[in-house]
């Protein structure tokens, strides 16, 4: 009985093939109740590689080269966090630009703007520095009909950043790309987050959201769709929020 | 020890403010705490989103200068100074309006600090405390639970009972149910699916079937919810199923999907709900409608929310109350309309609010007992970000010190990453390792299933699963 | 999660330094670690005493290099890799010489993660792991615990089963037990007499009555014996006395005293015991000393052991060893002598070693299944000193946790407060809350007595106490 | 049934008397298996005021008045650990003098001595600044026979420094008063650990240690008949350590 000690204690499991149609952990097999310990050190992996995400800097550089075939003007701002210790710590300071970076907006134009677009490092500038170039050459021709604001990233931002933004350029609608928390699987993944009439104070039941957009998640051309969708209703409905609902047709279809 | 007689502790009546001032004095340094609210939030354990907003105790002795004031703090004050205002916060009227003044006359004569040794006295059984839960309001028992140890939390966690009903019992002795968490980033259908088979053939998915949708397209859901009522009805599986949208955009398909709960994220502020884009009467609208789908089989909790510190702080709508005192004030919400399921999302937000292991663990032992107490069918969504100070080693600590408290049910989330969200909570696994080391068992109803599915014996073990087995065709 | 089939890890023998070289590479960086005791430190889980001793991982990254090569070594290199040399140190000759190989030969095929994924599985039974023990080398076991989770080493521990006996029987499933440690700062016989009675009246006490005397006198010490033992007599309690003085002055007195138990503090590495003022030969003439005397009624287990992470490196006597793995090799000292009890002092010498609350609960769950698979009857000092970043929450988490592992015995101190030796064990009251929550029973004899006495009742509850009672009197 | 909650649910202990002979915290009572409110309250407060005296600085200046009457040098030292927080992490350093500290120390004499006395901060300094005068008074008249170094205070220190100090002071005997860890009912405990021809590299089965030294533990009296007999023995036996046992007779006696 003893001498049965085999080498391999796992229990595969027999739904193997599933694996096709997700990301998730599934079929991870297991012995006694416990996760197979090569799948427990690829998660630590990947942990340490989604805390570094978190680290990961705009490349703004590189952003403002491809930004050029848009022909508008970019900005480069920060908010009032001014490490990425503080930022997490602090997302009140995140949600504010700092002195100089309000300055140099306000001295920048006194025109009226339909959007404004603005790229913010969030929780994974790697998620911006990776998808929101291929999914501006996309959305940016389809925007032709308005007054389109002067490109801003910004660093260590927030979401409601976007309100102060947008109220200073007198944008009647901001959309911020940011990069959401990174997690195991995706440490890149862009969010966007679109406001009617961005004022400063306002909060998130004001505001729609469109979710995972990377490759693997919300794909461009899709994104793109359901952002255009919502501007242009937004736009027609004068609002955004809660009381503004992707009707664009599920993604299934 | 015998310093402690050399503390005072003296309540003087402000007439200038015209509310109560609390203070003693220790070792000639003078506390005072200007109000109810003040003192709530210096007495609370150390955490980051106290700190961000200003309201933390300044050292470990003016901590516990306030836990001492607060202990000597009779019950009763808590229904005359209310922390926000009656006529500017909702939530604040319906923790007085609602407030049960017959079962709280039974506990009256106390004062915080008794009601602690009380509860932790052989008296307060599981009877007694069910009797008690709606003569408490959130205050008090936010209140009490800083003046508890964790071992306290647990212990007094343990003899709650809060059991509900739709297609299955959830919440009974020696149970531990999971809700099934199988998101995908696209919400892809088939997806979706191979993570809820994952699930079920691991013995998860009794609380709920409950998939957070990527997009909060109204046709999205329907599909979701379509998918899995048939894979529900298809293996006759007696659990109930949920998609996470907000509820104005359930409220809009109610009529043509199978709506089985109503999910909500819910917060302790009438502001902050503002910000989620809700408010009382919309959530009383929601139930009404999902109760008259009539589609629960042995009872009518058909509620599920979600709440977790720190969301009041984000929206800038505290009121300078401390975070734990305004989770407390969520679960008056979430009383007022019977859920099946209450979900803390302990660990969600991020360091901002809760820093470390430590702060999640003590935050998650808090919101368990608050709700327990409050009679509401605790679950703790057991997790962390990755730009928090955690790792899984916090997790399988808070993971068995819930279960040794008797927690209602966990999260089931494929090898605990969540693909979509972006967190780590617990896996299909974890909850089979709790049912092991303490030996629980899923919600009857459901065992009974696995069992007849060959999925779990009698013994609550893991069966092998064949590649013929019905779930796989 | 494909990823992980990028990585590729390989180990090739380096000639030029005659021992293996452990590598693997990560997104193209390579990780090289120069020898097994290197492997071994870089993949500990982060505690301040690697970091002091320069031994800890650079980054959590390479942390998990280290135990993805670390999963690959085959159990048999451990036999011929020694971390400290064989010729330089009789901690290393004890553990080699006395490997039983014939169990060893069940698991010698096996690599580090083939044995963490055994023993989780169903195979690894308490009968199982028992005959193994003496297979393993701590080395071993340390590696393998560096590979799991907590709950991997709390549900494993749990499987584990040790049982001792003297005058009556540690470490029965479903049973705590409790030192009982009535410490005086002047070793007044009257204050230790009047902590013993309370922790009596308490339940607490069936794992030892163990004073730490204020100083190291003999003459004292045999005070100290004879008041324990009179009062063992007077009240017939079927439990077992120690005073954990230095065991050269036990020897000093043992033919004049009546010494049950024989303490020591051990360590891993001949150098560390040498700073103690010990070595085996010691250990091994106080072993036959004390098992001369035949005190013991239903056992001979006779030697009292205490251990604790950081004590080689704070003697500069680590090898550059990580404290982990030290601490399991004091293991292979304390089993060579079928000791009756071992305790590790987990965080009583300070945030040098251990940083916090949750680097304390590690290294307490890593050294309760470190000694309980090498065959030996755990229990912990659940404890923190007021310079370490730790709280009565962290002990209570451990506490719980350690329930659940089924740790053979915890410390009872009056009220958690250790007045002579400065640091926060864990009170009467303690154990009382873990049995209740975990149903949990003293030992079998100890629990016959306190019936007797009136101490408790069959359901495990505590009987009001009249000032009339015996042990009164 | 319902009514009878009581206000005071604690079942005192019928041993009360018992708290008579011992400051340890006994006879607390109990409400279910729990320790009653008001202990639990007790036992923080102490736990903040030991954190607190952790923190607690040596009173060189008080000290340097009070040992005046000994006519001795008295030197002010530091150890490499140059702060508190350093000093908790790096014990390694705390048993270092820094350089200044050694120079100043090496500067001084040239003599030889038999006893070198050292007043350290250690875990606790408040230990120190509270009972090491009235024990040296009691001590120093009867070292008359004794060559006595001057006396080093030495802050942010570990007991192995006395090994460096005794050393370049050429001392037969050092004796080190240092702060214990603070306890709960005990914030200021002083240790006194004695070491025969102390050398660097010395460990800790080389010396003696006299424990819990203050009013409330071994009182100054008892204390200093205790060193005086390991400091006859150990100049007699020319050893300190495992080997050089503490037969003084009991306290009790
Ligand atoms: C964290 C989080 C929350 C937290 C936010 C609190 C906080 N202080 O951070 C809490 C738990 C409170 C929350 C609540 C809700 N959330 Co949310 N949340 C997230 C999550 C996991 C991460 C967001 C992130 O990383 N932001 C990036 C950082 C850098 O920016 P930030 O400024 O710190 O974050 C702000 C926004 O994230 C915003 N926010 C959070 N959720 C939502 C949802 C909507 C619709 C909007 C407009 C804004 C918003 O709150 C933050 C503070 O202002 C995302 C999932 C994901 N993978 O991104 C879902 C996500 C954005 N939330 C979602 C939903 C549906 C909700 C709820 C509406 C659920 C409900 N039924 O009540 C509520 C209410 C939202 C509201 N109106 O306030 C959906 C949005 C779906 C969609 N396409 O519209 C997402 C994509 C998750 C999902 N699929 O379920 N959420
Ligand atoms: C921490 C501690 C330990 C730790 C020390 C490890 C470390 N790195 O700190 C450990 C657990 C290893 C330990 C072991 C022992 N200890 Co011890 N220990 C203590 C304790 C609780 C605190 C000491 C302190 O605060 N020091 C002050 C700081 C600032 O100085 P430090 O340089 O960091 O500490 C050094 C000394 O404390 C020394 N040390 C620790 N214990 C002992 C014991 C003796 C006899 C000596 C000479 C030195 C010594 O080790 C430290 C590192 O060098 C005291 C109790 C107390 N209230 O003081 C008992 C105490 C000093 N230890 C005691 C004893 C008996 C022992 C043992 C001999 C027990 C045994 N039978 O094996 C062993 C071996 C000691 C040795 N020769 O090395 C007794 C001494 C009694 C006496 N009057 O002789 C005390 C008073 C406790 C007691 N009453 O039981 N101990």
């Amino acid at each position: 009985m003893l001498s049965n000690i085999s080498k391999n204690s796992i229990q595969p499991d027999a739904w193997h093939s599933l694996k096709a149609f997700t990301a998730a952990r599934i079929a991870l097999g297991k012995t006694g109740t416990a996760i197979p310990l090569k799948e427990i050190l690829d998660f630590k992996l990947a942990f340490a590689h989604a805390r570094d995400a978190v680290y990961s800097l705009l490349d703004t550089q590189q952003l403002s080269t491809e930004l050029e075939i848009f022909n508008l003007p970019v900005y480069s701002l920060q908010s009032n966090a001014d490490s990425r210790p503080i930022y997490l710590q602090r997302p009140d300071l995140g949600r504010q630009l700092n002195n100089e970076s309000k300055n140099k907006l306000q001295d920048s134009s006194n025109e009226q703007f339909d959007i404004v677009i603005i790229l913010a490092d969030g929780l994974s500038a790697e998620a911006v520095n990776k998808n929101v170039f291929s999914i501006l050459q996309l959305l940016m021709p389809a925007l032709q009909q308005y007054a389109i604001a002067p490109i801003v990233m910004v660093q260590n931002a927030r979401v409601a950043i976007g309100d102060e933004i947008g109220s200073i350029l007198k944008a009647k609608l901001s959309l911020i790309f940011i990069g959401e928390r990174p997690g195991l699987s995706s440490s890149d993944s862009l969010g966007a987050y679109l406001t009617f009439n961005p004022t400063i104070g306002l909060t998130d039941e004001s505001r729609n959201c469109i979710s995972n957009i990377r490759p693997e998640g919300l794909q461009y051309d899709l994104a793109t769709e359901k952002i255009l969708y919502l501007i242009q209703e937004s736009m027609r409905l004068q609002l955004s929020g809660v009381r503004l609902k992707d009707n664009a047709g599920s993604i299934e279809n | 020890m015998c310093t402690f007689f050399l503390y005072f502790t003296e309540q003087i009546n402000n007439i200038i403010y015209g509310n109560m001032s609390y203070r003693t004095s220790i070792r000639n340094k003078v506390y005072v705490f200007n109000d109810l609210k003040t003192l709530l939030a210096k007495a609370s354990p150390l955490r980051s989103g106290d700190v961000l907003a200003g309201l933390a105790a300044d050292s470990y002795e003016e901590r516990v200068a306030a836990q001492i004031v607060l202990a000597d703090v009779p019950l009763k004050n808590f229904l005359h100074e209310t922390i926000i205002p009656y006529e500017e916060d909702e939530v604040t009227r319906l923790i007085i309006d609602e407030h049960d003044a017959t079962s709280f006359l039974l506990i009256s004569h106390l004062t915080v600090g008794e009601l602690r040794d009380w509860l932790l006295s052989d008296t307060a059984d599981t009877i007694t405390l069910q009797k008690l839960a709606k003569g408490f309001t959130p205050e008090m028992i936010a209140a009490v639970s800083k003046l508890m140890r964790n071992q306290d939390l647990i212990a007094v966690a343990q003899k709650c009972g809060v059991v509900t009903r739709f297609r299955n019992t959830i919440g009974l002795k020696g149970r531990l149910s999971t809700r099934l968490q199988p998101n995908h980033p696209t919400d892809d259908m088939k997806g979706i699916a191979a993570s809820m088979i994952d699930g079920l053939l691991y013995g998860s998915g009794d609380a709920v079937i409950g998939i957070n949708p990527a997009t909060d397209s109204p046709a999205s859901a329907v599909s979701l919810l379509n998918m899995i009522d048939d894979l529900r009805i298809k293996y006759a599986i007696p659990t109930q199923s949920c998609v996470l949208c907000h509820v104005t955009t359930i409220l809009q398909i109610i009529q043509q999907a199978p709506v089985d709960l109503v999910f909500q994220s819910i917060a302790g502020t009438e502001k902050t709900n503002k910000s989620f884009g809700i408010n009382l009467s919309m959530l009383k609208e929601a139930h009404e409608a999902a109760l008259s789908l009539q589609r629960g089989t042995i009872g009518n909790n058909i509620m599920y929310f979600e709440t977790g510190q720190g969301s009041s702080l984000s929206a800038n709508a505290n009121y300078n109350v401390d975070q734990q005192t305004l989770e407390a004030r969520a679960y008056a919400v979430a009383r007022k309309f019977n859920p099946m399921l209450v979900n803390t999302v302990v660990g969600f937000i991020g360091p901002e609010y809760l820093f470390d292991g430590k702060q999640i663990i003590r935050a998650a032992l808090e919101d368990h007992f608050c709700g327990k107490l409050l009679g509401l069918p605790m679950g703790v969504d057991i997790c962390y970000t990755n730009h928090a100070e955690a790792d899984q080693d916090d997790m399988d600590n808070l993971l068995t010190l819930l279960g040794v408290a008797g927690c209602n049910f966990i999260m089931g989330v494929p090898g605990a990453d969540d693909i979509m969200l972006n967190y780590q909570s617990t896996s299909f696994h974890d909850a089979l390792y709790l049912r092991k080391v303490l030996n629980k068992k899923p919600s009857p109803e459901f065992e009974a299933w696995l069992f007849k599915q060959n999925i779990m014996d009698e013994h609550g073990n893991q069966l092998p699963i064949q590649s013929s087995h019905l779930l796989l065709q």
